[in-house]
C-alpha cells in the first residue's frame, strides 16, 4: 500500500466563506485510517506553495463501482496560500496524497466511555469518533452560529447528544464550551466508575486550557504544527513533551494531554 | 549509459544522493523509492553524543523555500551505529555519514567512530550549519579555522572526506580552498542561507532560534553560483546541491561544475524525489545523445 | 496616524521608497500611481559618465525570483540632472539619488554633482551591485574599503548619505559598522544576492555577465535577517528591501528594524505597487491601533 | 486611459496540443492598440511564475453591449510555466493585465506594398496587419501541418493571397518560407517600382536569416527577449543595435531589421 499517491477531486463544496469539504478519489488502495491520523495534500503544481499541507480525515467511504478506492473527506478552512488554492480546484483534477500518517486516536476498550470535544475547525479530526462510536457525546464550541461548520440537523444525525457553546450565545449555550463538558464530567462521574476518556481537537488556546482543568477523566488531543516532511524524517514539527521533544507528524498527532510540555509548545 | 561518478574515492553509481537531514537515517524512505537506485544516501548529521535540538517552532515555509533551525537534534553516532546502520548495509548503495562536533576535538572522535564503523563509505563534515551558535560557527566563514578543524579530522579517517560549506560567506572560492588545503578529497556546496521570518501578528520570529537555514528552489541561483565559483577555485568533485526538484535542476548543477547532487527539501514535496530527479538526467542524456555522465561536468560554455 | 520617519536627516512622509533600479527615474510610474503619495523615489544608479552596462542576456526569472545583470547601465548625472530632475521636482516627494563610481574619485565626483542640483535630497551610495567586476566589487565586501570609500564620499556632501550594502558577506554588522564608521547616516539592507542560471540546453549562462543579482520573494527570509543583524550592530536608521511585495512583507521589516522599506522587483509585476505596500501597512497600523509607525521599528521581540 | 488593468477571460480555447487563443474582456477602456504592440498578463495569482508574460495582441474588438471595453485576443504557445498556467484558467478568471506596451508596425503609407511574413507562434504579432490591410500577401512557414495555428479556410478569409511553406511539405510547398518570399519580393519588384514593406515575426533563426537574405524591401520585424517590467525602466530586455543597446519593450518590439547587431542578439 503506498502511501504517496495520486487522487482526483471528485467534490470540492463550500460550508461557508471560510470552509469547503474536499473529497477525494484515490487512484490506489489506501491503507487502514484511524481517526486522528491525517493526510499531506500538495496544493496545485506550483513550487509555491512548496510544502504539502496536512488535514485529518473527517470521513471516508469504502471501495466501491464508481471508486474503486474508496473516498476521503477533508474539512479545510482557508487560512493562507495552499488552503486557498485548494479551494479554488476545480473538480476533477488530480492532488498529489501522502498519508495516513501519524498516530490516530487510541481505541476505546470496552466499558470505557468516550467524550468528543471539538472547537472550530478542530470538528474535522474528531467527527470521525463519533461516527465509529456512535451516540457518543460531542461537545462543539464555536464563535458565532454561522462558524458551525455542520448543521445541527447533520450534528443530530450522527449522534443522539450533541452540546454546542457559542461565544455569543447565538447558537447552543452562551459561553465556553469546556465549561459545559466540566459540569458533564462532573455529573457523569457519580454514575459511573470507569475510564472516561475524552478525545478533543481545537485551538491551542482551548487545548491548553483543558490542559490546566483538574477533569477526571484520560485527555487525549491532536496538535497542530507546521510541518515539512509528515514522516517524521525533517525533525520539523517538534512539540515538548514530559519525555522530551517528540514530532508531531509520527509520535502524534494525538498526544496524552499529560505529557504535553505547554510553556512552549 | 555511464551514469558512475567519483567522488573523491568514493564511487557512486549514479550521481544522485540525498541530501543530510532531508532523509533521516534513510530507511525511513523505503517504502516510497528502491533505495538500491540511488547514488548514496546522506544521513541526517551526526554527533558524538545525542543531542535534542531547538525547542519547537522549527521549521517556517518562505516564497519557493522554507526556513528551518532543528539545531541538528540527533541520536548520536552510537545510537546510529548500532539501530540504523545494519538495517542501511542491506542496501547496495553508498552510505555518507554525515556529522559536526562542537570543537575540533569532536569532530575528530565522530571521524573516527564513524570510519571504524561497518557500512559508512565517506564522510560529510558539516562545519556550516546555520542553527549552531558563537565559535562553532566560525569552523564555516573562517579559511583559517576551516583548513585547521579539516586538517585534524583529515587525520582522523581514511575514508573519503567531504566538507560540507557554508554559503553564509563573502567568498566561497576561498572557503573551498581552504577545505581542499586541510584534505578534504569532495566539496559539498552548499548547505543552507541564515534566514529569518517574523509572526507580524505576535511580533515574534517564526523559529524559536530566531534564524533558520533557508532553503528550497529560492536558493538554487544562488547554489548554482556558488558550484560554479567553487569548481574554478579547487580541483576535487563537488556535490552540487541548493533547491534541486527535477532533473533539469541537476542538470543544471552538473553543467555548473557538480560531479553528484543532492536532493534535499524536495524529499518533504515528494519522498521519491530523489528517483524521479535520477529519471530526469537519464531523460535528458538520452535526448542529447550522451552515453557518460563524467562529460557534462562544468560543462557550461562561457 | 504618524507615517513620518527620519532616514538619517531625510524625513519622509511615510516609509515606503522605491528600490533603485526598479522604478526608472520615476517619471515613468505617474501613470500607475501618485507619485507624491509615496516617502521617496530612488532613481537608478547614476555614474559621473553615461555607462551602457552588460550585452544582452540580462535577466531571467527563477522561483519566486529574479536574475539581473543590467550591469549598472544609465544615462549619466548631468543628462539625469538636466532631464530628469526638473521632471520630479514637480512632485511633492522626496528624491534619492543611487549613484556609483568605479573608483574613489568617481564616487566624490559624483556626491559632490548630485549634491550640487536641485532636488536631490540625499544620495543613497551603492558599494554592492554584483554586476561589476574586479576591484569594484571589494568596496562592498571588505570593510576596510567600505569605510575608506564612504569616509572619502562623505566629505563631498552635506546631504544625507545612505550606503547600500551588499548581502554578499560573512558578516552584514560589519559592514554595517565600517559604513557608518565611514560617515553614513543610514544603510539600505539589502542589495541583490549573485546568482546564476544555466540554460541546459544550450549550457549557456542564461545572463551574458554569467552571474547576476538575485531579487525578488525568494531572497526575503535572507534580507529580513541581514535588516535584523544590522539594526543590532549600528544606530543609524535602516532602509530595508528584498522581495516586499505586500504591506504585509513591509512590516516584516520595519519590525525586523528597518525605518523605512522599498519595493523593488514588485513594481515590475504591479507598478503600483509601493502604493499598494503603503495601503497594506496603514491597514495594519489600523487593525492594531498603532499611530505611529516609529513605535514598530526594530518592534520584534526576541 | 490606465495601462494597468483587470479583465476577464471569456474564452480560453485550444487550437491544437500546444497552442490556444485566450480572449480578454478588460474591466477599463483600453487605449488603441497597433499591430505589433503587446500587452503583459500576469499568469494566475502566484508569485511563482513571478513576473508578467509579454504577448502581441492578435485580434480585438470594439466595445459593445456585452464587452463595453471590447475584448483582445491573444493566441499562445503553451511554452513554459507561465503560458502553462494560463492555458488552464478557466472562463470567468480574472487576470492582470499591462498594455499596450512598446511600439507597433509603422502604419503603411499609400503607394506602398506590404507583404507579411510569419513563422510559427509568430504568427500572432503580425495576422492584425493582415487584417487591418486587407489582401496583403501572407507568407506563412510552419515545420508540419499539424502546426498550422490557422485553418487554410480561415486564412483564406483575411486575405486573398497565403503563401504556406512547411519543412516536410505536409502542406503548402516544401521547404524554407524565405524562399518562397525572395522569389515572390524579386518578381513583385520587376512591376512594382515604390516601397515595398515586409513586417515579419517568427523564431530568432528566420529572422536573422532574413537579415541576411538581400531583398529590395524595407523590413520591420518583431522580436522577443524575457522582460521584467515591460516599460523600459528595467533596463533588462536588451537588444543590441547600430545605435547602441535598445530596449525590446519600449523601442521595440518592432525594428528595422537593419538596425539590429545580431552577433549578439
Ligand atoms: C496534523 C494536522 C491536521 C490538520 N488538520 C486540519 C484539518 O482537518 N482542517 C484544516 O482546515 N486544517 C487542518 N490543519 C491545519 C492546516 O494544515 C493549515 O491550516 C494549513 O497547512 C495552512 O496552510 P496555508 O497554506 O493555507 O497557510 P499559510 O499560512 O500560507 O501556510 C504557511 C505555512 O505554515 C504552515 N501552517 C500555517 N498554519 C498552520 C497550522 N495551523 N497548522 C499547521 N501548519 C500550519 C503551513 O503548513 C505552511 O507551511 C491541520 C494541521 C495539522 C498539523
Ligand atoms: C514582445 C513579445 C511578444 C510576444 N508575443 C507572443 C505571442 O503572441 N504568443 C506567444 O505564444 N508568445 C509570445 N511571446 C513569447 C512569450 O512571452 C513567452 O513564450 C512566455 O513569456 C514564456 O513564459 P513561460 O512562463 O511559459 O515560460 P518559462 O520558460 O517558464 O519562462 C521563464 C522566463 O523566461 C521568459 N521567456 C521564456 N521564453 C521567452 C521568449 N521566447 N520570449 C520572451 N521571454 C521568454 C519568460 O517571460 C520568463 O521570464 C512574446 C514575447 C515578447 C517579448
Ligand atoms: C530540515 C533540514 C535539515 C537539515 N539538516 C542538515 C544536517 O543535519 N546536516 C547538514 O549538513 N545539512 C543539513 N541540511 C541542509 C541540506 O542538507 C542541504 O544542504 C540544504 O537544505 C540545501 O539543499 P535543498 O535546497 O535541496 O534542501 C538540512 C536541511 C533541511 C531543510
Ligand atoms: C533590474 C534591477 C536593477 C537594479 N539596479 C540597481 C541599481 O542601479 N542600483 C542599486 O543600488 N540597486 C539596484 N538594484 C537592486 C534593488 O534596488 C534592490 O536592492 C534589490 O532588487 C532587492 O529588492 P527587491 O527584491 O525588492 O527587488 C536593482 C535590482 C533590479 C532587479
Ligand atoms: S513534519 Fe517532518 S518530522 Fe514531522
Ligand atoms: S522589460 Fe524592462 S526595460 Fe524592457
Amino acid at each position: 500500500m503506498n502511501r504517496l499517491f495520486s487522487a482526483e477531486i471528485i467534490r470540492n463544496e463550500s460550508v461557508d466563506d471560510r470552509h469547503f469539504i474536499l473529497e477525494l478519489s484515490p487512484g490506489a488502495a489506501v491503507a487502514d485510517t484511524l481517526v486522528g491520523q491525517f493526510f499531506m495534500l500538495k496544493p496545485g503544481e506550483s513550487i509555491d506553495p512548496l510544502l504539502l499541507r496536512p488535514f485529518s480525515l473527517m470521513g471516508f467511504t469504502v471501495p466501491g463501482a464508481t471508486h474503486p478506492n474508496g473516498t476521503l473527506s477533508f474539512l479545510i478552512r482557508a487560512a493562507g496560500k495552499g488552503t486557498n488554492i485548494l479551494k479554488r480546484l476545480p473538480v476533477g483534477t488530480c492532488l498529489t496524497v501522502l498519508g495516513p500518517l501519524g498516530q490516530g486516536f487510541p481505541p476505546i476498550e470496552e466499558g470505557e466511555r468516550l467524550i468528543v470535544v471539538a472547537g472550530g475547525i478542530g470538528i474535522a479530526s474528531v467527527l470521525g469518533l463519533v461516527k465509529v462510536y456512535q451516540d457518543v457525546p460531542l461537545f462543539y464550541g464555536v464563535r458565532t452560529k454561522g462558524h458551525l461548520l455542520l448543521s445541527p440537523g447533520m450534528l443530530n444525525a450522527i449522534s443522539a447528544e450533541i452540546h454546542i457553546a457559542s461565544d455569543d450565545g447565538s447558537i447552543g449555550t452562551k459561553g465556553n464550551i469546556l465549561e459545559l463538558l466540566e459540569a458533564y464530567v462532573f455529573q457523569l462521574r457519580k454514575s459511573f466508575g470507569g475510564n472516561i476518556k475524552i478525545y478533543a481537537c481545537g485551538p491551542h488556546a482551548m487545548l491548553r486550557a483543558m490542559a490546566e482543568m483538574s477533569l477526571d477523566a484520560e485527555t487525549y488531543i491532536s496538535l497542530e504544527t507546521p510541518m515539512a516532511c509528515g514522516l517524521g524524517t525533517c525533525l520539523g514539527c517538534a512539540v515538548k513533551t514530559a519525555g522530551g521533544i517528540q514530532m508531531v507528524c509520527k509520535d502524534g498527532p494525538v498526544f496524552n494531554i499529560k505529557d504535553i510540555t505547554w510553556d512552549e509548545a | 549509459m555511464n551514469l558512475s561518478v567519483d567522488i573523491g574515492g568514493l564511487r557512486l553509481k549514479n550521481p544522485v544522493v540525498t541530501a543530510s537531514g532531508t532523509f533521516g537515517y534513510g530507511v525511513e524512505y523505503a517504502e516510497f523509492l528502491d533505495l538500491n537506485q540511488i547514488g548514496a544516501i546522506t544521513v541526517k548529521g551526526l554527533s558524538p553524543r545525542p543531542s535534542k535540538g531547538n525547542p519547537p517552532g522549527r521549521i517556517w515555509e518562505t516564497p519557493c523555500g522554507m526556513l528551518n533551525s532543528i539545531g541538528l537534534q540527533n541520536i548520536g553516532i552510537e545510537t546510529f551505529i548500532r539501530e540504523k546502520l545494519p538495517e542501511l548495509r542491506k542496501y547496495d548503495t553508498k552510505i555518507i555519514a554525515n556529522f559536526y562536533g562542537d570543537t575540533i576535538e569532536e569532530y575528530v572522535e565522530a571521524a573516527e567512530a564513524l570510519s571504524a564503523a561497518d557500512g559508512v563509505h565517506a564522510l560529510e563534515m558539516n562545519i556550516s550549519c546555520p542553527n549552531k551558535q558563537a565559535g562553532w560557527i566560525a569552523f564555516g566563514v573562517d579559511p583559517v579555522l576551516t583548513e585547521k578543524v579539516v586538517a585534524a579530522t583529515r587525520m582522523a579517517t581514511r575514508l573519503p572526506l567531504i566538507v560540507k560549506l557554508s554559503p553564509n560567506v563573502t567568498s566561497i572560492a576561498d572557503m573551498a580552498k581552504a577545505a581542499v588545503d586541510g584534505g578534504a578529497d569532495a566539496l559539498s556546496v552548499i548547505n543552507t542561507i541564515t534566514g529569518m521570518a517574523i509572526d507580524i501578528e505576535t511580533r515574534r520570529p517564526r523559529l524559536s532560534n530566531i534564524v533558520g537555514g533557508l532553503s528550497g528552489p529560492a536558493i538554487r541561483p544562488i547554489a548554482v553560483r556558488m558550484v560554479f565559483q567553487a569548481a574554478r577555485a579547487v580541483k576535487v568533485p563537488i556535490i552540487g546541491m541548493g533547491g534541486i526538484m527535477t532533473g533539469a535542476d541537476a542538470v543544471e548543477f552538473i553543467l555548473a561544475g557538480a560531479s553528484a547532487v543532492a536532493v534535499g527539501t524536495a524529499n518533504f514535496v515528494n519522498p521519491a524525489a530523489p528517483a524521479d530527479v535520477l529519471g530526469g538526467i537519464k531523460q535528458y542524456m538520452d535526448r542529447h545523445s550522451m552515453d557518460d555522465i563524467n562529460t557534462m561536468i562544468a560543462g557550461v560554455i562561457c
